[in-house]
């Protein structure tokens, strides 16, 4: 029993950490929003040779080898700068997806490329509706009709849709199954779709628990600079507790999406639950920081201005992706009132 | 106590219900934060005096009926009922409009009530500071009295003003006297936004859109008879107006009440998925609920103050209210509507989402303006409760 | 249109609260509870003096042929000062259930009595299980497979239950119907039973009001004065906050409380909506009053020798009595769901 | 990172299992609040040591186990699976003892803390005093050295003295130096309870029951060697002990996640009434949820303390998410039971109603006492966050 991330864990999420801090600023980050496809290349690249997108492709295909639980912190990081960039669903849903889905002709092919950055594949599950970043893939891996498709970006027409976060690129695409690649059918496409879900959820978890705490620091500092009265407004009590709500919940919510990183990296027969369970306590945590930090930035909040509102949009955003909250309570709803459910204490692990 | 409409009441919700069938645009207007929709909602607001449905609680002299507040509440039933176009000038006619009658001279309250009421003066606020929002006694521009005595010399900076970039007047307060601190020495002020040194510069809002904007004052000359009230009495002034703003007539129930009627609708229209998260099916009957206790205060008070009583802490305890409850309804629809929650309106696959998205982001504001919900529960605390200042 | 109480409303309201204010301290409260009966026969007789045992008595029979709204505001002073004498459900459920059953000779035979304070009569209603005050009533109106039966005190055998709030006493109460009046059955049966448990519900709201007001006059008085780290503690900001969302949801269960109480006197189609939200909307603040004032009494309110929690525990015990939360909601739900429902602006009244 | 047992914990716990089976009382002990209960509870604490499971946390030489945090969390989790007493002399066990581990001189080790594990010394806390509840530093109780240097005359008053009424023996901190201000001039005195000149004033609390009392001194003379650590030492012995309190031992999530199991076999008995109110539903899935997390959270904490890390503000974060969940917890079981949920449990038709009453009751104290959570809000946004103090 040992629930603490290694050395190696940690360093990696550090440097990975440092390079996001630095390059993807706020202001890099309007700028972006001002291009057509507010996706850089130059970035991906960068990505690329920090291992990133690579991270979970087999070492026999060029790739680090790294599981769901390797990549967990540094998705974290991902949304703490809320990078746009496909790279979680990259990581943790496409390229899983290719390595699992039984056809190897289509992974052999895709998967250095994805690892050298060279190609970026997303994926669209029914769940999501819209496919976020099909107009930057170059493979999309899409469900229709209880099947799994490989389609190359050729034979997909897309539509774009507009999202209250400037960053974000969904699309509804349409393709023609006769010129795609059917990867699975039937049970085998329904246990891919399961595992693509869990996935996505945890990526979504974990950025919305770095998301959460990037409004904590940005609401930290604005108010401790901030006068009001002739004091900071960060010395005012209902201030002080408006962060500590965040703060404090926070901290319960990283350890259930640790430990979904843990399960799905595992396998283990808990996963789904964990899974639901992390991405409601994370994305609760980021709309109460979103809640509480517009609060404390009085009207500068409500601004395009300021930066706020670039991670409190990514909050809402994020909040329905990879199943809702209803979706994700009925299933632990399932496991807790099914009869003879391992409840209480001990039942844990 | 009579819980029932009397006759007049009813034929007087009838005669609106039929002029606002009429008139309401069939299309809805643009937004009044882009410059074509402030163009049309000007043009609305002047279709509304034709009507003489622009402020019925004004005299009729001034181009009202003098409604009473009971009638004011049916008239905004019936408007939010008929999803009538947002009030473009709602700081002119609300909130400065009568204040100008209570502190104007007869010949400001001819020379301004008229081009209010018409649409032709569109008016913002010139209130918070850089560094005087919640805290308005800390207000540092500066109005010098020229020394013949016919105008002052604005300097300064407000901000937060709604409206401002296309609207055609500003009222605030300005320091009078340097030496002053505090709530001392201010006199309010009424400023033409085509003045020479004035700078407006928009500030987006969430949204995108610039809602609202700063203005910078380099030496505008105002003449002196745009003063309201006398000078270094602007605190009174001001405070009346705060008064109205915090009062009812900006956040009529009968906005929360449709908000929530098109909650309902939304829910039982989704009911299948909805059901999964319990708390949907609880924040959806509380909305309702809320939305009718704000009527029903709403209603006491306007009858009370009918009575001859006066507006106490409801000012404080409703600004919570509603805008809690606000943020709440849209905060539902959004779980409700899933993944196609965060899509613009316009998206092509944005199918059933309305303007739930556009009210949300609206709604975030609420419990931030006219003084944050923070201030609000220290004025209940204090003032209300008789809790120890320090 | 008009939704404000007349002057004489509110001067008997006044004169109430002096009355109970006075006699009803928690002094007074402290040796009730020490008594076997927990019920004063001279406090009765003094309620009887002042006219409210024969409010809604019809004047032919010795009372004041007053109705619920007349008596709402007395309701809410009931609850200010926890009166435990069973002064709230007699007037407004026992008083009303016997004039209206339709049996005249029961009518004549009891209504006298209970204006004159000689006799009390209590209700028993399925959806509370067990009966409030049975042991001091002359007259029980008990409901039985969907019939009500008017039940002399010799003929009722009762067993006693202890509840949380030392003031209140419940009782499961057994009788043979045969040595019963049958008053109604079937659907007169329900009709009369359903407007008893609306104005069951109505007390239950109009008490919770006068509670939660008790409970922030307490707190406010206490933080004024207990001082910690050098000031009074209701000095901090999170202290009159606590305090401040009691006060200003206390102002949005008031008129929902008055407009039910209205509704029932007028017998309004909407009163069970009406009754409905009122009493869920004044036990949420009463329950929230209880929460907040605790927590600002800190370790003096876990304390039975604070005063404060014999109104907690009032509020708590009358949260579930004449109907669950769950049983409004459903009531606010049927309406709210129904098809072609008149719900927004201008539907209210 | 792990998240699965060794073959050697499977062996613990099993072997705590079997223990548990064959020693916990088949009737429930009465409530350690009453002087039979009391009674009873310092009997089981005895039974627990024979069986060395009393403190397994303690060294072998000291009766204990020296059992890691995790086989600690593994004994908890069996300890509350089978229901076993609460334990009366937690003060002593889980907060003297390891400060006297610590600060105590080797002849004090030796004399108090067999009596500690054995059940044979109850101990109490006196640290609070009627004002310097929240603020300890406000601490007024003088104890002053007797002119030979060899004993203490205590004079003042302590307050909210937990399990004070029948307690043997109190710890707590009291002002050696009269001219000393806020945290310094404090010493760590253990007082025997029935020394001369004091008195213990029972206070009940929501149940009526005398859970704590106040204690007097009146000229109570202490021997010197009942110091624990230095003169004017007191404050940074007792933030050892603080923290300790604050910690992970006294609030086992094993404690947290039990109760939730039966809120949700309470709600599956009582689902077709229960689903009326759709917050309950809400509030179950929660319960088990935040149960869960509080669990995760105390593992990882568990681990890392394990690997030489420190507390940090877990001790905040833990104190307002424990305290909240049980409040929570307990508040939707009363809902749940419905009109049932004010009975007592010995009352003729309280049914299924079980301990929930009592827990409601108790659980109110959670957000009080060891520093209300308001203080631990303020801890995490001065301590954690780095907000301006003032």
């Amino acid at each position: 029993m040992d629930f603490t991330f290694s050395e190696d864990q940690l360093l990696f999420q550090e440097s990975v950490r440092d390079f996001l801090v630095n390059e993807i600023t706020p202001d890099k980050i309007r700028q972006l929003w001002e291009t057509d496809s507010g996706r850089s290349d130059e970035l991906w690249q960068q990505l690329a040779e920090m291992g990133l997108t690579g991270l979970t492709v087999p070492e026999d295909f060029g790739g680090l080898g790294m599981n769901e639980l390797d990549f967990v912190l540094l998705a974290q990081e991902a949304g703490y700068v809320a990078l746009s960039e496909p790279l979680v669903n990259s990581v943790l849903v496409a390229t899983p997806l290719l390595s699992e889905c039984g056809n190897s002709a289509i992974a052999e092919q895709w998967l250095p490329k994805i690892a050298s950055g060279e190609a970026r594949a997303v994926v669209g599950l029914a769940v999501n509706k819209l496919v976020e970043d099909a107009h930057c893939a170059d493979l999309l891996l899409l469900e229709k009709g209880g099947a799994i498709y490989a389609v190359e970006a050729a034979n997909a027409s897309l539509r774009a849709n507009e999202s209250v976060d400037p960053g974000r690129k969904l699309f509804a695409v349409d393709f023609d199954p006769a010129a795609a690649v059917c990867l699975a059918e039937g049970g085998a496409a329904q246990a891919l779709i399961n595992k693509a879900l869990n996935r996505g959820a945890l990526g979504v978890a974990a950025q919305s628990l770095g998301l959460a705490q990037r409004m904590i620091d940005l609401s930290v500092r604005y108010t401790s600079e901030r006068k009001q009265f002739g004091v900071a407004i960060g010395s005012f009590q209902a201030v002080k507790h408006h962060m500590a709500n965040i703060a404090y919940k926070l901290e319960y919510a990283k350890t259930p999406v640790y430990r979904a990183a843990y399960d799905i990296a595992n396998d283990t027969p808990r996963a789904d639950l964990s899974v639901s369970h992390a991405k409601l306590a994370a994305c609760e945590v980021a709309d109460l920081a979103a809640k509480n930090s517009i609060q404390v930035h009085g009207a500068m909040g409500y601004t395009w201005e300021v930066d706020l509102h670039i991670f409190m949009k990514r909050a809402w955003a994020l909040n329905s992706s990879y199943g809702t909250a209803g979706f994700h309570k009925n299933r632990v709803a399932a496991v807790l009132l099914a009869d003879n459910a391992a409840l209480g204490a001990g039942a844990t692990f | 106590m009579k819980l029932e409409y009397t006759a007049e009441h009813q034929a007087f919700r009838e005669e609106v219900r039929s002029w606002l069938k009429a008139n309401v645009p069939a299309e809805p207007l643009k937004s009044f934060d882009t410059e074509e929709g402030f163009q049309q909602h000007r043009e609305w607001e002047a279709k509304l005096y034709e009507g003489r449905w622009g402020m019925i609680t004004w005299p009729e002299e001034m181009g009202g009926r003098g409604a009473d507040l009971l009638q004011w509440l049916i008239f905004e039933e019936e408007y939010y009922a008929a999803s009538a176009p947002l009030r473009v000038n709602q700081n002119g006619i609300f909130l400065l409009g009568p204040t100008l009658m209570e502190y104007g001279t007869e010949e400001q309250k001819k020379r301004f009530l008229n081009g209010m009421a018409t649409g032709k003066d569109i008016w913002c606020q010139g209130w918070s500071e850089p560094n005087a929002g919640s805290d308005m006694a800390a207000i540092r521009s500066r109005a010098d009295l020229s020394e013949d005595g016919s105008h002052y010399i604005i300097n300064g900076q407000k901000t937060w003003s709604t409206r401002a970039v296309w609207a055609d007047w500003c009222f605030g307060m300005f320091r009078t006297d340097p030496e002053s601190e505090r709530h001392r020495g201010l006199t309010f002020i009424l400023v033409p936004l085509d003045s020479e040194g004035i700078t407006v510069r928009p500030i987006p809002q969430l949204d995108g859109l610039p809602g609202f904007a700063e203005i910078f004052f380099d030496n505008v000359k105002v003449p002196v008879d745009c003063r309201l009230g006398g000078e270094g009495e602007g605190w009174s002034v001001a405070m009346a107006t705060a008064g109205f703003e915090r009062g009812l007539m900006l956040r009529s129930p009968a906005r929360f009440q449709e908000t929530a009627k098109r909650l309902v609708e939304l829910y039982k229209a989704n009911q299948e998925t909805a059901d999964e998260d319990p708390s949907i099916r609880e924040a959806v009957l509380r909305a309702y609920m809320d939305a009718e206790a704000y009527c029903l205060t709403t209603y006491q008070t306007a009858c009370r103050l009918m009575q001859g009583g006066k507006i106490g802490a409801e000012a404080s305890t409703n600004k919570i209210f509603w805008s809690e409850l606000d943020q709440q309804m849209h905060a539902t629809a959004l779980k409700i509507l899933e993944t196609r929650g965060e899509l613009l309106p316009e998206s092509p696959d944005a199918g059933d989402v309305g303007r739930w998205l556009d009210g949300w982001l609206f709604a975030q504001s609420g419990p931030i303006y006219a003084g944050t919900n923070e201030i609000q529960r220290n004025i209940i605390a204090e003032r209300m409760l008789g809790m120890p200042r320090k």
